[in-house]
């Protein structure tokens, strides 16, 4: 849990995240957080599960790159990203993103950036579940 | 030999997530795309990112791959 | 705590917060927050203890009308704000706002219009205790 | 009786939190800040707001106070 950005099966919790975001400084002003959950409806169709696949080792390098990039960029004091793997059900946690600045812009920029890159530079990708079948989901263009 | 990873949308239209390629002296990324692509063209209507040692690999370089190289063809991303 | 515009002296849980924004919806795609906290340094002084006043109705009441406005202007399904009066201590909650809404873009910009208007328009004042004395914080303009 | 509230460094200006006005019909709410504001000069150097009955009032438009109502001058917030 105490990896800065991390690859997972299993839920996480906001507060401990950012519990561990603001441990190692007093200075944090502003902290911005981005909490992705799968819906129960995309599109017109009904969604019971999301699945995930993930070229993993390069996921988590762009995570990193993505970590350091948004730290230097923004001049934030610490961010944070985890990102589930494996099956969600409608309703629960997919990806979170928190950052802390001295001051809120940065951080809620930072954080605004973080999950627009993400989206771009990672690989995942996921697949909806629903009772009529399932479908890769396609990125709008 | 050459390690190719297939993944999400791929993986599924290839049929497979691993498929190996006899190495070539001076092979680069793009000679692999070009001998696999008639062989699984739904697949590879998809594709529109490759990595190479888990890096982006742009369309216009060609570098020599080394033997043991790992290739991914990958369609766009939808985490998050 | 299950009013979604609160004045307290208490502290607050992200997660709770986040439980509660989400719980009359499945289709809450992307949850924004933002979280202010007291910094143990402010312009170059040493920062022990922040103390807050309230005109309280009425900044109960614009907080009110921010979520009201917040929520038609960016179609969110929810929105919940928390600030804390009274005395805290370096590294403490201060605000916390949460959006939610059934795609990303709008919950970001949602919680950065709510933080930069709720400092515009919610009578609250702080001031800053220090070793050698107390000063109210002049925003700038 | 016009009732006058002060908040955080306009009150620590004036001394009080609240003071209160005699009601005369017809005074508006600027004819109670041109009445404190030499009494109070310091603190009404720092009053950019206000606010009647919980309302902002602009500057610009003078309505008659009602026997009874509340008052506030306020300096910019810093909440958040």
């Amino acid at each position: 849990m105490n990896d800065a950005v991390r690859l997972q099966l299993e839920d996480f919790s906001q507060d401990e995240e950012v519990c561990a975001l603001r441990a190692g400084s007093m200075r944090m002003g502003g902290i911005a957080t981005f909490l992705g959950c799968a819906r129960d409806f995309s599109e017109g169709r009904e969604v019971c599960e999301i699945g995930f696949d993930a070229y993993r080792p390069m996921a988590l390098a762009e995570l990193q790159k993505l970590r350091t990039e948004a730290i230097e960029r923004f001049g934030l004091i610490e961010a944070r990203i985890v990102h589930r793997l494996g099956t969600v059900r409608a309703g629960d946690n997919i990806v979170f993103i928190a950052t802390g600045a001295e001051h809120r812009a940065p951080a809620l920029e930072a954080c605004r950036w973080l999950i627009d890159e993400l989206k771009e530079r990672v690989p995942i990708w996921k697949k909806e579940i629903t009772p009529s079948g399932e479908a890769w989901v396609t990125p709008h263009p | 030999m050459i390690t190719v990873l297939f993944f999400g949308p791929v993986a599924d239209r290839v049929g497979e997530r691993q498929i190996d390629v006899p190495f070539r002296e001076g092979m680069c990324w793009q000679d692999v795309r070009d001998e696999l692509t008639p062989r699984y063209p739904e697949a590879f209507a998809l594709v529109s990112i490759a990595a190479v040692n888990g890096e982006r690999v742009r369309d216009d370089v060609r570098t020599p791959l080394a033997d043991g190289a790992e290739i991914v063809f990958m369609s766009r991303f939808s985490g998050g």
